[in-house]
């Protein structure tokens, strides 16, 4: 065993926290821990864009940005915290590009920017130019230009370290403990601040665009020392993964001019979303999707759509809608134009399905995509621990791990981006300062009781179940149950599968027993992690009866502001889950009836 | 205890590489080669001329031999016209994105050329 | 159809002897390599060690030898293969820790030896730097890195001679060098100028072929080479 | 857009060997390309057999010839020859030696050995540049 001491340790190098880490270790001594080295976290795998209204190609302003994405948030977002992102938005882009961050540019050299779905100008409705891209790259040219800068300020990284628990003593943050995975040794951190920055868990679902790192680690870790995960039931599906394999299509594809066309040859969105069409937010293309398909309108009948961006389409529709480039002309491409925008689109969908869609649409279907819900926070990314936001000090919690809640019950594409962006520098500024004025808290006598208790009762179990089997149950029925339509009858039934398979899972097997890089024991350690939050989610689902953003209830279609207009608070407690409610934050925006 | 980063030359010729790899090894071989050969000569004629050693008329008896000629010759030619090869990739580095062309283009080159010279050589000796 | 992949094992702390153990399994023609080693993993033998992340090609995780040559597990279908019989072995020229996972660390040195990061010591304005849509193209090619390694294990410039910076590193140098708004390029291009940058690379090739990211590396190294040869950057 | 400065690289060993890895490479061939076409010019078609004629090409030395048939020996043995000559070894041997030096530092690492075979190589380049230079002139 060895031990550290740093003032600030941040789990987790995505986005959030290399953000986090560049600001916090500019005023405290600051250290990285991270299960996978840094460039390999999943906000690599973003494509489309980060949002924020700089308005380089048409008029655009903040205060539209927070509306458009209040309103996305199904008025379920707090609209401090949005409008707080929305401003910072501006700034948290403009110092990206600072740090060297290669965007697409225009040919007046400012950075370029796409339409994306549900995002507007607030005077005509119609799609305005907000998403910020680097091609179709814009995750990996952030994750890498943070990597970069963290390298040159030599901030201190511990790689393949597996976070296994967290020190709370006396309700303030002590420090964690991890587990080194190339030699297998326990560390023990002490720390005045600790952020949490370990991103998602769509490895809950069946089709993913998650990858196989999204085990919702973070969310686990606080849920088991007694802090709740907020509005868990608001996971997004996004409308284009990959037909089977859930590799995700930008909606950058949309925003460029694809369309999405059903098996009789519609573009089905017309019906739904009469103004901006396929750029309507994504819990109502998903939803449309799954409509179509229930009434045999899938193409020949399979569980699936078409995305077509083939010049000839786009142009076709391009001109129906009259869409106009920013100088006045129509708008039109050419398939030059469509490779330079969406490279590794087409690299995707040669590679695994050997399509190309500069001359062939591509099959998708919705994919379990993001969570909104996570480990609540204000906008300072202080981790706040009841209905009465009281502060846990000394801990923190930023990106997707983390719940503001800025994207309420269904976040806008671009959003998450920056989310990291803006939440990742407050909370690494806040948790500076935090250590800068306190002092260390004295860790347990046996720090790494807890987290060793656990691992042996993974290692010493009697291997009857195969990790394999328990995954892929708890997945198909949170895909059938816990997806994007949900009746309460399903929903029961997977919490019932879900405590059922939780009880399985003392039974795991673990085939190695070696120390150096057991991954075998890592994996089942992870795939408790997915269970305990399938049964959160189920539970948070299974309670809330409306229907708003990504929740969607067939017996409860409607969204019930007079009951429901709340945030759910979930405990992992005696076994089960306790539920609690807290108010959603307003300033200025009323709830209204959502339509686009 | 991790294993050596060490990679030996044969795990290494195991590695398909195509072409580019291919000339890149003859390259190597062919260069060293060469400058066997240049300095078995010049040594060779330093000795039979300026000490009239016999060491040196053995040494040019070998380098003779119709195998080491047509080896060497070999080496000549694959080697200046693949060495061209590189030097044109080198001024325009553009180009270097048609490199696996380029190399089997260059047999075009290197193969009647040396079959050309090959044929002539083999044809005199036949005839002593 | 059925499968047999014939994998490379070494645990340090069981054998100190490598060797090669064999599966067998089912496997439909658009399963990726990844997934066959999850299965097995699964199924046969949970002691298999690799890495993976993402699954679709962009974290640079799980570079392994596929039948002798260096691929993303996750991006070669069992159709792309054309045989039945997999060999899979860990990548060339890094120490390997167990099984398929190789120890990174020397090959982040190199990275970070080329001061992979933007400089620029102006004062920022307040909006953006400007750069024309040509002068951001002049480097797009190496902005795709996902520093996987696969280029760099490829060279057989780098197995002999660990010392060598490697196409990876110099890919991440060129990205800098070429960006308009960077002013460190001559630093960068002093680095590769060493007994162990650029020249060490003899146009093999192999690293271009390797490149999940389709990086034109041999040429990025080509026009450094040539910079320097040059003194210019044009 | 302000222009972006580059100092002239620092000259180092690597440095100067490549770039002249390329121009004595060029060299050659033009030389060699050279000693083929005088040759057939002054009679090689006729006179002497292909090997003697390569021979030629990269070494123009009137003893690579005089086994020949030629009836003229002044036209191959003059001081144009000479100089030609060594030109080709001059270039040859720094070119053959360096690339020998590089592959030996590509397969052993530094250390005594390394640095002894080294020395070795550039023995071997002074020698044989000196013995060349000074058979040509002999002969
Ligand atoms: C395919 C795809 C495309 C997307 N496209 C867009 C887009 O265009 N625009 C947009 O705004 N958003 C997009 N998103 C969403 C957005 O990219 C993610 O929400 C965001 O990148 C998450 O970043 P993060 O920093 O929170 O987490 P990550 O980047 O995933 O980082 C998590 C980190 O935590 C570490 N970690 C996890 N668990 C542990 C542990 N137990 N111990 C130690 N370390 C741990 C990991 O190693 C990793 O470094 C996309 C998402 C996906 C999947
Ligand atoms: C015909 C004209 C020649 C040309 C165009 C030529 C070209 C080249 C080039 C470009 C290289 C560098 C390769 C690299 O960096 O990867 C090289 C290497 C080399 N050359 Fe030549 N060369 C010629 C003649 C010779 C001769 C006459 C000799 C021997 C005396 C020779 C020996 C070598 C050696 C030993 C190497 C090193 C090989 C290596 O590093 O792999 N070359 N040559
Ligand atoms: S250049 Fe290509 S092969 Fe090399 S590390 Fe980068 S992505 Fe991988
Ligand atoms: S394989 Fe190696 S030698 Fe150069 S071209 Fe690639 S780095
Ligand atoms: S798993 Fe990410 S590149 Fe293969």
């Amino acid at each position: 065993m060895q031990k550290h001491q740093y003032e600030v340790v941040v789990v987790g190098a995505g986005g959030a926290g290399l953000t986090a880490a560049l600001y916090a270790s500019r005023n405290a001594s600051t250290a990285v821990i991270s299960k996978l080295y840094p460039t390999r976290s999943h906000t690599g795998a973003a494509q489309g864009g980060i949002g924020a209204a700089l308005g380089n190609t048409e008029e655009d302003h903040p205060e539209w940005h927070a509306f458009d994405t209040v309103k996305g948030s199904d008025y379920l977002g707090d609209q401090d915290a949005i409008e707080f992102m929305a401003a910072e938005a501006v700034d948290a882009v403009y110092e990206l590009e600072h740090m060297g961050l290669p965007f697409s540019r225009n040919p007046d050299g400012t950075i370029a920017q796409r339409p994306f779905g549900g995002h507007t100008n607030n005077e005509t409705g119609k799609p305005v130019r907000r998403a910020c891209y680097a091609a179709d790259r814009t995750g990996h040219m952030i994750l890498q230009t943070l990597y970069q800068q963290s390298i040159k300020n030599q901030v201190k990284f511990f790689d393949e370290f597996y976070v296994l628990d967290l020190l709370i003593v006396d309700g303030k943050t002590a420090g964690l403990v991890a587990m080194e995975l190339a030699t297998g040794e326990m560390h023990i951190f002490q720390a005045k601040a600790v952020i949490i920055a370990t991103g998602g868990h769509g490895r809950v679902w069946e089709t993913t665009s998650n990858a196989y790192s999204y085990t919702g680690d973070g969310v686990a870790l606080a849920l088991r020392k007694g802090i709740p995960a907020e509005d868990m039931e608001f996971y997004q599906f996004h409308p284009t993964g990959i037909y089977k394999m859930g590799i995700l299509i930008t909606e950058g594809v949309r925003g460029e001019g694809g369309v999405l066309i059903n098996g009789e040859g519609n573009r089905f969105m017309e019906t739904y979303a009469p103004t901006v069409k396929d750029l309507a937010s994504r819990d109502v293309i998903s939803r449309a999707m799954y409509l179509e398909m229930k009434a045999g309108r899938g193409i020949n009948g399979k569980r699936f759509m078409n995305l077509d961006v083939t010049p000839e389409v786009v142009n076709h529709y391009a001109e129906i809608d009259g869409r106009k480039n920013p100088d006045g002309s129509p708008y039109r491409v050419t398939a030059s134009d469509i490779l330079a925008k969406l490279p590794d689109i087409i690299d995707f969908c040669e590679t695994y399905i050997g399509v190309n869609p500069v001359t062939d649409p591509m099959p998708v279907q919705p994919t379990a995509h993001y969570a909104m819900g996570g480990i609540p926070t204000n906008k300072y990314g202080e981790v706040v621990v009841d209905e009465k936001n009281t502060v846990l000090p000394g801990l923190y919690a930023a990106g997707e791990v983390a719940c503001v809640s800025v994207h309420g019950a269904n976040r806008l594409g671009t959003n998450a981006l920056l989310d990291l962006v803006v939440f990742g520098k407050y909370s690494g500024l806040k948790a500076a300062e935090f250590a800068n004025s306190e002092a260390y808290v004295d860790l347990p006598p046996d720090p790494e009781a807890y987290a060793m208790q656990q691992l042996n009762a993974i290692r010493n179990s009697s291997g009857k179940e195969n990790m394999i089997t328990l995954a892929s149950e708890m997945k198909s029925v949170m895909a059938e149950h816990v997806g994007v339509f949900r009746v309460e009858e399903g929903m029961a039934e997977a919490v019932e599968k879900v405590r059922e398979l939780k009880e399985r899972f003392k039974d795991v097997r673990v085939d190695d027993h070696g120390s150096k890089y057991n991954m075998n024991l890592i994996e089942a350690w992870e795939l408790s992690n997915l269970i305990d939050i399938a049964e959160v989610t189920a539970v948070s689902a299974l309670a809330r009866k409306e229907s708003r953003g990504a929740h969607s209830r067939d017996d409860y279609p409607d969204r019930d502001d007079d009951n429901w207009l709340k945030h759910t608070l979930a405990w992992m407690e005696n076994g089960g889950v306790r539920l609690a409610y807290k108010p959603v934050t307003m300033t200025k925006y009323t709830p209204k009836a959502r339509s686009y | 205890m991790a294993l050596s980063r060490k990679v030996g030359l044969l795990a290494g010729a195991k590695y398909k590489g195509g072409g580019p790899m291919l000339a890149w090894a003859l390259h190597r071989i062919s260069g060293l080669g060469i400058i066997l050969f240049v300095t078995l000569h010049v040594i060779a004629s330093f000795l039979t001329q300026q000490m009239g050693s016999d060491l040196g008329i053995s040494i040019n008896i070998f380098y003779e031999s119709i195998y080491f000629q047509l080896f060497i010759v070999f080496c000549a030619i694959f080697h200046g016209v693949n060495g061209f090869r590189i030097i044109v990739l080198d001024i325009w580095p553009r180009l270097i994105r048609y490199q696996k062309e380029s190399t089997w283009l260059e047999w075009f080159v290197i193969l009647p050329l040396y079959l050309l010279t090959a044929f002539i050589m083999i044809r005199r000796f036949l005839a002593g | 159809m059925q499968v047999t992949l014939k994998i490379f094992r070494y645990n340090p702390e069981e054998d100190r002897k490598k060797h090669y153990d064999t599966f067998t399994l089912e496997a439909e023609p658009t399963d990726r390599v990844l997934d066959l080693l999850e299965r097995i993993k699964g199924n046969q033998d949970g002691t298999l060690g690799f890495r993976r992340a993402c699954a679709h090609g962009v974290c640079g995780s799980d570079a392994i030898r596929i039948n002798g040559v260096n691929r993303l597990a996750c991006k070669v279908l069992v159709q792309d293969l054309k045989t039945r019989q997999v060999v899979i072995e860990p990548i060339l020229g890094l120490p390997v820790e167990k099984d398929l996972i190789v120890d990174m660390e020397p090959f982040f040195d190199h990275y970070r030896s080329v001061m992979p990061y933007f400089v620029n010591d102006d004062p920022p304005p307040a909006k953006e730097r400007l750069q024309s849509p040509e002068e951001r193209e002049r480097f797009d090619d190496t902005t795709k890195c996902i520093l996987c390694a696969a280029c760099t294990t490829s060279c057989p410039s780098f197995w002999v001679n660990g010392k060598y910076v490697g196409p990876s590193a110099i890919v991440n140098a060129h990205r800098f060098i070429f960006d308009s708004r960077d002013q460190a390029a001559a630093e960068r291009l002093e680095i590769l100028n060493e007994q162990f940058g650029v020249y060490r690379c003899h146009t093999i090739f192999n690293c271009t072929d390797a490149c999940p990211r389709d990086i034109q590396v041999t040429q990025a190294i080509g026009e450094i080479k040539k910079a320097l040869a040059k003194g210019s950057l044009d | 857009m302000r222009s972006r400065a580059m100092p002239k690289p620092s000259w180092n060993l690597e440095y100067l060997m490549w770039i002249f890895t390329r121009i004595s490479g060029l060299s050659l061939i033009l030389l060699a390309v050279l000693g083929i076409s005088l040759g057939l010019l002054m009679g090689a078609r006729t006179q002497m057999d292909m090997g003697t004629l390569m021979r030629w090409a990269f070494f123009p030395n009137s003893n690579h010839v005089l086994d020949s048939e030629i009836p003229d020996i002044f036209l191959w043995a003059n001081g144009f020859w000479q100089i030609m000559q060594i030109l080709v070894v001059v270039f040859a041997a720094t070119h053959g030696f360096n690339g020998l030096r590089v592959v030996l530092e590509d397969y052993t690492s530094p250390g005594f050995w390394q640095a002894a075979l080294r020395f070795l190589i550039f023995l071997l380049w002074v020698f044989s540049g000196l013995v060349a230079i000074y058979v040509i002139l002999g002969s």
